[in-house]
């Protein structure tokens, strides 16, 4: 089955009412047996005595979706899984807020289990997205990722 | 031609996008850049054509979406 | 920090909102960087041309739950976790719904992942729970874990 | 002595429970609840003493909480 790019942005922070929800919409898929999810929550980190109080994204947007869209099929390849579900905020999202929501389902877990951490692992390396680390004060630091 | 910046390098070019005139190819660009911004040299970042990371000297043509991309920080 | 065991079961299934409760909960634990989270959810195996439409589980409550708090204890002290949450169902459970959650918070991602996964595997493999597959025209066979 | 048992293992006894008198220690209890429901020997089960699996025969006192443990499918 050929898939169609989907828009993995969302304007501002990831409800956790939202995830909820779309756990709920896979009860009508009974060959399920197991649902992986990571979620990115916004950390009040400390820089040089200055606490973060939000993070700022921004993205190349259509490059990052083409290259989700190849993450996405490369999974779908690799791992025997049901579905995936990926959604990145843009713009402010504010600390104590989810940012990220990465959510595979399989018939046994192994699958959804590796297939969500290579997702995640993937969208920080790959895609073209940077987030801007907001101190309380007004100032900023560009977020380095590991 | 219009070269589109993210993440930090719009903190150098001072906006989105920065304009270059006669720039045959990628390495010309850079070259080019880092005279200008000099900053530039002390930064990583990534050239993208048309969405496509290019690590090689690349001819550039009319058309081309030309992107300088820094150190992804997604997630 | 010494721990009491905590009761891990629930009657029936585990509500997806309650999934999305539990994770709304952590937005004022700003050194969060990360959740897991893992859902195991029930599936409509066949057997024998007969298709499950429910499991209903039992456990040896008492030494399920201190074997739970050993397996907490053991992660806490492996894994620079902020917090894990765990909940199983007990009694019927019918396909689709949630069975057992498990989820794992962390500053950076790798302890809460490696933790969620860890939990998951010793529960399934060390704690006194047994699930009945129920079939539609009313038989049943003992599920088995692999 | 009153042994619980769980899972599949009360379809063989009828419920969650067997009585068994003079077993003074965990072999014994084996081989007289084998010899009374030979469909045991095909079984595999685990003993518990007091919510601890023991695998080395063990001596029982009265008051001690014994368990059949069938293998577990929590999850």
């Amino acid at each position: 089955m050929k898939r169609t790019p989907k828009n993995i942005f969302r304007q501002g922070a990831i409800p956790a009412s939202f995830v909820g929800e779309s756990i709920a919409k896979h009860s009508s898929k009974t060959e399920i047996g197991a649902h992986s999810i990571f979620l990115g929550q916004v950390r009040a980190d400390e820089a040089e005595g200055k606490k973060v109080t939000a993070i700022e994204y921004t993205a190349y947007e259509e490059m990052a979706l083409e290259k989700m869209h190849e993450i996405r099929e490369s999974a779908f390849a690799k791992y025997p899984v049901t579905c995936m579900h990926i959604y990145h905020s843009l713009g402010k999202v504010k600390t104590g807020e989810i940012c990220l929501f990465v959510f595979t389902s399989s018939p046994h877990r192994k699958a959804a289990i590796e297939a969500c951490n290579e997702i995640v692992e993937r969208i920080k390396a790959e895609l073209p997205i940077w987030g801007k680390e907001l101190f309380e004060d007004e100032g900023y630091q560009w977020k380095v990722n590991n | 031609m219009k070269i589109l910046v993210f993440g930090q390098l719009t903190d150098i070019f001072g906006g989105s996008f920065v304009r270059m005139e006669d720039i045959p190819d990628t390495d010309t660009l850079v070259r080019k850049l880092e005279e200008k911004y000099p900053v530039l040299k002390r930064m990583k970042y990534l050239i993208a054509i048309n969405k496509e990371i290019v690590r090689e000297n690349t001819l550039l043509a009319d058309g081309n979406e030309v992107c300088l991309l820094p150190p992804f920080s997604g997630g």
